[in-house]
């Protein structure tokens, strides 16, 4: 299933952005709308040099200056204020901030913005919403697939990519027969879904959900 | 409303909404990642400024310098708040060490500065310039080490110690005994939304929006720590991602967000970084336990000591883990006492069941020991030695008992009958495998519960309640509650919680919210339903609402009819009397477990997971279920792999982050069954409810490391059973 | 907290403190850090070599035996590779065929580093190749181990771990490789 | 995380001669690795270089009968080379049984080796 990569952007455009521009937040073009009159920002403080990029969200384009050091987790929940995509541990421990880039899954906390220049990314609010739910999100509600609901998100957006992934044929660590298609069972949905903790212990909730959206799409 | 004499037939009692396996209300909300969390909210602070904790690298001591300019010149820095700069503060009556440490330290990780920058990048590079110069004390942080030196502790109205007949001549007496000692670790909460907040203030009052279970107690240490009145302090926390005990109280989040908004002049947000979170908050302390069980030789209990130690920072608590012991079993002679000793590590306190979890992973094992030595089953031996009434106090009894009920239920749905009493008997390819078994149970507190309720023209019904959800299902059971009550369809119904401008709720915790929440809400209602029939001019007394209507003798009017033109509002709270007094309220269950241990490697893997649970009424089967597998889920962690590791000479726990604290992953939990024994109990409320969430928990690690003894032989009595405990009496491979 | 890989000089925490997951073979007074790739036990195993670039274009081989360091007095430095050094590639030779296992073992059942794995190839004669994750600072390889395959598990294990120094937090390394292999010895061959 | 500048290489000898420039610099592919040593500062690079474009993405195979994997093959993608399953078991396993799908999906063959 790799989708390849769609964009062919000059990426090095971005080293010509390194300029000391001057930014008051994590985003500049924001900055208009995140100042307040009781608080005017810090002229002048030293910020640091920012970087221009550019991605799809939700299918929808996004040109962000940012601070070179801003993960593409703070990128979406700070500058872009989608804060459905979670921070639980910030360190790739707990898979809260799972969204789908390019096609495939991945912890939005341990990679920079930066490096996505052309990158499509797809997060909990592309998928579905409260009064139209993507089939994964109305299964976990059907099913009661969460408690707290803090990572919902990360195991819907897993979830999803799971299934993507037993589609295309890549193997797991349960595979039996490596050179097999891989079974659509729970103990492979169960292996899959290990990147993403629910404290709450939804789990059995959770691969019951996606399993339902497994048969149905079979 | 006063609730003092058992419950009679009630509105609840139709059981049209109430009882009903029904999807949660915010489920939309939280699947589309659309429910704000507390640090997600930018609609109510667009400008804030980012807040990076930064922790004491020593655990006990003083601060001999800090050197702050370099943090305070770094580019974007606003502020940097330190206990030297940040004026008088008091400390919380919930808290046990100050939340903002310096110059005294006492645990690692205590927050030492805060500082507040223009972008969360700003901020945590900045927070690396502060340079500390640290006086180090010497502490104790070794609870074995400390165990001789610790002394008698009660908690809350619970005392040190309870003594009935004589139980060391009883005991001596015995003619089958055990006298065993179990350990449990410290373990940690490790909630997936870290502890976060915003703060906001308008000249002296402070907005809070932040991830807390218990508002008014949080409304009340605010005001004492920052020394302001509490009617200035605003605190709101709809969403909380994950509690577990660790966001019953304030913590270092919320008072550095408020100090680092005041010094900043405008909103601050402070998520504690996941690294800080093991030291810099609470946990569950390790305990250290003794259990001497004397019988008859039919396996008739007579003589139950159960002795604990733990340990915690000065003026703190003890983990009560003998209270279940005080209550559980029948025998004449009997003798529970707990200690505490002063420990240096970070600040012990309650997690999911206090007390219980830790006593049940101790007790239960023992009871399994003793079932062996006397040949007994071990399902059998428990309900040996059932009791029907408070064995300390014989005059109270439980308001409900079905321990025994559960037992059987649980040992026939798993099909208990095939187990071999015998250990090493069952294999399956790689796999040894073993089943095991335990009681659980949970102490059912009721606690005073406000709310209000307001009906508007359109027929809605709108519930305020500072009552929060942390995964419960609190806003789903309180919508079912308003809606059984006033004859409404869910969907009439809006639940807002979570704000202290609400009435005072019982809050979650304890397992007392679900039942005490939802009977505030219900004495609410009782009161609008009043107003209904006052406004409609209608009968009080033979007053129906079903429908949406309101239907008295012939006549039937809308419900909506009631609030044409002005809205009617009705506040109350429940308020328990002397009858959780008189009687015991306690939840019951039974645990089932099948584990499979790697002939090879001694990795122990759970097959199937059964609990069996007695909790009064049931609100709602689908969330209560939730409530019970995550626990079991928590308990299967406690079991296998939880344990904050102390390095005893530096007083920190080491492994402080989610890859060194291993919680269950999706791979480590098969599919789980719950059943929900049919129970009401009209002495705990007028919802007839009891708790379920904490039941869950209790006894589930027993469980498993008595199935892991049926599968290997191997008694483990050190909590967590990791393979290397094993791994020596393992058959050899090949 | 003190790290001598992290921070050169610091000291080590881990020595005499909490050890569970660290080295038992091939740590040093300085560091007893695992190498936490399962990866890179894979490609020892497969005898892989590692192609990379210099900084003036040049580029040179490596056998993955030679491309990791043992910590020694400078656990910072953990491969031989110079500033500026890219790898390229990784180069597998042609496959070695075999029975070809990859035993992680953990306590938890997914998402955790090893407590131990072994990497091993058995060819149909009961020869073979085997690699430890989980027990060293670098993928744990000795071929003179191998020759000793014909007599087991515990042969293999005595020369393959010989001079370990455990501590007593992490010694059931020792015997939990050992039975590892021996299990992934118990499987059939064909 | 200290302040660091970041550019994105072209060429495998670029990136290594931009690398010899700057002493203090780092490549960073997946990341995974690195972006957490850097968030606690036990990683301080002043700049760092992207090294996701040079092309070394592809798995071929070697006039002697091997592979020539990329060091940017994602670990996914090598796990799941037809080839590398039924040739080289012991790596599929291996790389299958690191980490979650999520890291495996963005870390690359040569961040696994460091």
């Amino acid at each position: 299933m790799a989708t390849p990569r769609e964009n062919d952007v000059k990426r090095r455009t971005l080293m010509a952005a390194t300029v000391a521009t001057a930014t008051v937040g994590t985003i500049a073009s924001r900055a208009g709308a995140q100042a307040s009159p009781a608080s005017p920002p810090a002229p002048g403080s030293g910020a640091a040099p920012t970087l221009k990029v550019s991605f799809t969200v939700n299918g929808k384009p996004r040109d962000l200056e940012l601070d070179p050091r801003t993960t593409l987790l703070d990128a979406l929940r700070e500058g872009l204020h989608l804060g459905g995509t979670k921070k639980g541990c910030d360190h790739g421990q707990c898979g809260a901030c799972t969204v789908i880039l390019d096609g495939r899954r991945i912890n939005s906390c341990l990679t920079l913005a930066v490096m996505h220049q052309g990158g499509r990314i797809t997060t909990i609010e592309g998928l579905g919403t409260p009064d139209k739910l993507h089939p994964m999100q109305a299964a976990f509600v059907k099913h009661d697939g969460y408690q707290c609901g803090y990572c919902t998100p990360g195991q819907i957006c897993s979830a999803v990519a799971v299934l993507e992934e037993i589609e295309a044929g890549i193997p797991s660590h349960v595979t039996a027969d490596l050179n097999a298609k891989p079974a659509l069972d729970d103990a492979e949905l169960r292996e899959r879904m290990s990147g993403n903790i629910c404290r709450c212990g939804a789990y059995s909730n959770i691969v019951e959900a996606i399993g339902e959206v497994a048969g149905r799409k079979a | 409303m006063k609730f003092d004499t058992p419950a009679t037939t009630n509105p609840i009692d139709q059981l049209k909404i109430v009882g009903q396996p029904l999807d949660r209300i915010d489920g939309p909300l939280k699947t589309t990642g659309t429910a704000p969390y507390a640090y997600e909210r930018h609609d109510v602070a667009p400008n804030a400024a980012y807040g990076h904790v930064m922790g004491s690298a020593i655990a006990k001591g003083r601060i001999a310098s800090m050197d702050i300019a370099t943090a305070k010149a770094a580019p974007g820095v606003l502020t940097v708040v330190t206990a030297e700069n940040a004026g008088k503060l008091g400390k919380g009556e919930y808290n046990t060490a100050m939340l903002l440490g310096g110059p005294g330290i006492e645990h690692y990780h205590q927050a030492v500065a805060l500082v507040v920058a223009e972008t969360l990048e700003q901020a945590r590079d900045a927070a690396e310039m502060i340079k500390v110069a640290y006086a180090p004390a010497k502490g104790a942080y070794d609870l074995a080490a400390s165990r001789d030196s610790a002394k008698p502790s009660g908690k809350d109205d619970e005392p040190a110690d309870s003594r009935v007949g004589d139980f060391d001549a009883a005991f001596a007496a015995a003619p089958v005994k055990l006298d065993a000692t179990y350990t449990t670790p410290d373990q940690s909460h490790a909630m997936m939304e870290p502890h976060a907040t915003i703060a906001a203030w308008e000249g002296d009052k402070l907005s809070l929006w932040t991830s807390n279970q218990m508002i008014a107690w949080s409304v009340g240490d605010m005001a004492k720590t920052l020394g302001m009145p509490e009617d200035k302090i605003h605190l709101m926390s709809p969403y909380i991602g994950g509690g577990f005990g660790g966001k019953l109280w304030i913590r270092a989040d919320v008072v550095l967000a408020a100090l680092g908004a005041r010094a900043a002049k405008r909103p601050v947000k402070v998520a504690l970084q996941r690294p800080l979170m093991f030291n810099n908050t609470t946990h569950r302390p390790a305990t250290i336990q003794r259990l001497r069980i004397g019988t008859t030789k039919d396996g008739t209990i007579t003589a139950i000591g159960h002795d604990s130690w733990s340990g915690d920072l000065p003026d703190g608590k003890p983990e009560t883990a003998i209270l279940q012991t005080r209550l559980l079993y029948a025998g004449a002679n009997r003798l529970t006492r707990q200690r505490l000793a002063v420990l240096d590590l970070p600040e012990g306190n309650s997690m999911r069941a206090p007390g219980e979890a830790s006593g049940m992973m101790a007790l239960e094992i023992a009871m399994d020991e003793m079932a062996e030595k006397l040949g007994l089953d071990p399902v059998a031996f428990r309900i040996r030695n059932d009791t029907q009434v408070d064995p300390e106090k014989p005059e109270r009894s439980f308001s409900q008992r079905q321990l025994t009920e559960c037992l059987r239920t649980g040992a026939e749905r798993f099909g208990w009958s095939a187990r071999k009493a015998e250990p090493k008997q069952m294999r399956d390819g790689r796999w040894l495998v073993g089943l095991g078994m335990a009681a659980a149970y949970r102490g059912s507190p009721v606690i005073k519960s406000g709310a209000r309720v307001r009906l508007d023209a359109k027929g809605t019904v709108t519930v305020e309640t500072d009552m929060t959800d942390i995964g419960t299902g609190s806003y789903t059971i309180i919508a079912q509650t308003a809606a059984e009550m006033m004859g409404v369809p869910l969907d009439k119904v809006v639940v807002k919680l979570g704000d202290s401008a609400f009435p005072v709720s019982a809050g979650s915790g304890g397992q007392f919210g679900a039942n005490s929440a939802t009977a505030g809400v219900y004495a609410a209602c009782v009161k609008l339903r009043e107003a209904v029939t006052a406004k409609l001019g209608l009968n009080a007394a033979d007053a129906q609402f079903a429908d949406g209507q309101v239907r008295s003798g012939q006549r039937s009017i809308a419900l909506a009819e009631a609030a044409k033109g002005t809205e009617l509002v009705a506040e109350d709270a429940i308020e328990f009397g002397e009858l959780d007094k008189k009687h015991q309220l306690s939840t019951f269950g039974a645990h089932f477990i099948e584990v499979g241990v790697d002939a090879a490697t001694a990795e122990v893997r759970i097959r199937r997971m059964l609990a069996v649970c007695a909790s009064g009424r049931i609100l709602n089967p689908k969330s209560a279920r939730s409530q019970v597998i995550g626990a079991m889920t928590m308990g299967a962690g406690a079991a296998l792999m939880e344990e904050l590791a102390v390095d005893t000479r530096h007083g920190f726990f080491v492994n402080h982050d989610l890859a060194g604290y291993e919680v269950p992953v999706h791979a480590d939990i098969p599919h789980q069954e719950v059943i929900f024994l049919d129970e009401t109990d009209p002495l705990s409320s007028p919802m007839k409810a009891k708790g379920v969430g904490e039941l869950g928990i209790c006894g589930v690690a027993a469980a498993v490391a008595n199935a892991i003894y049926n599968a290997t032989g191997v008694r483990v009595r050190d909590y967590p059973i990791t393979l290397d405990k094993l791994l020596e009496k393992m058959p050899d491979v090949g | 907290m003190a790290c001598n890989k992290r921070r050169p000089g610091s000291g080590c925490s881990a020595l005499g403190g909490y050890s569970r997951q660290l080295a038992v073979v091939g740590g040093s007074d300085a560091c007893i850090a695992t190498h936490p790739s399962d990866m890179a036990v894979a490609m020892r195993v497969l005898d892989a070599t590692v192609e990379a670039v210099k900084p003036q274009g040049a580029t040179r081989t490596i056998p993955i035996a030679d491309f990791h360091r043992l910590p020694g007095d400078t656990p910072e430095i953990e491969t031989v590779l110079e500033p500026g050094e890219l790898i390229a590639s990784v180069t597998l030779p042609k496959p070695a065929g075999g029975m070809q296992h990859y035993r992680k073992v953990r306590d938890r059942a997914s998402y955790a580093f090893a407590l131990v794995s072994v990497a091993a190839i058995i060819q149909p004669d009961g020869s073979g190749r085997v690699a430890l994750g989980g027990v060293a600072p670098k993928p744990w390889r000795r071929e003179d181990a191998e020759a000793e395959f014909s007599r087991g598990a515990k042969a293999v294990m005595a020369k393959l771990l010989a001079g370990a120094k455990p501590t007593e937090e992490n010694k059931f390394k020792v015997p939990l490789a050992e039975r590892a292999l021996a299990a992934v010895l118990a499987e059939p061959r064909g | 995380m200290k302040p660091f500048t970041y550019e994105r290489a072209a060429s495998p000898a670029g990136a290594a001669s931009a690398a010899a420039r700057r002493p203090d610099a780092r490549f960073i592919a997946g990341g995974t690795n690195l972006l957490d040593l850097m968030k606690l500062q036990i990683e301080t690079p002043a700049h760092l270089i992207d090294v996701n474009d040079l092309g070394l993405d592809k798995i071929e195979p070697t006039p002697e009968g091997g592979l020539r994997i990329g060091a940017l093959v994602r670990n996914t993608d090598l796990a799941a080379d037809a080839r590398v399953r039924r040739d080289y078991a012991v790596l599929s396993r291996a790389l299958l049984s690191g980490a979650s799908g999520q890291l495996r999906n963005r870390a690359t063959t040569a961040g696994n080796l460091l």
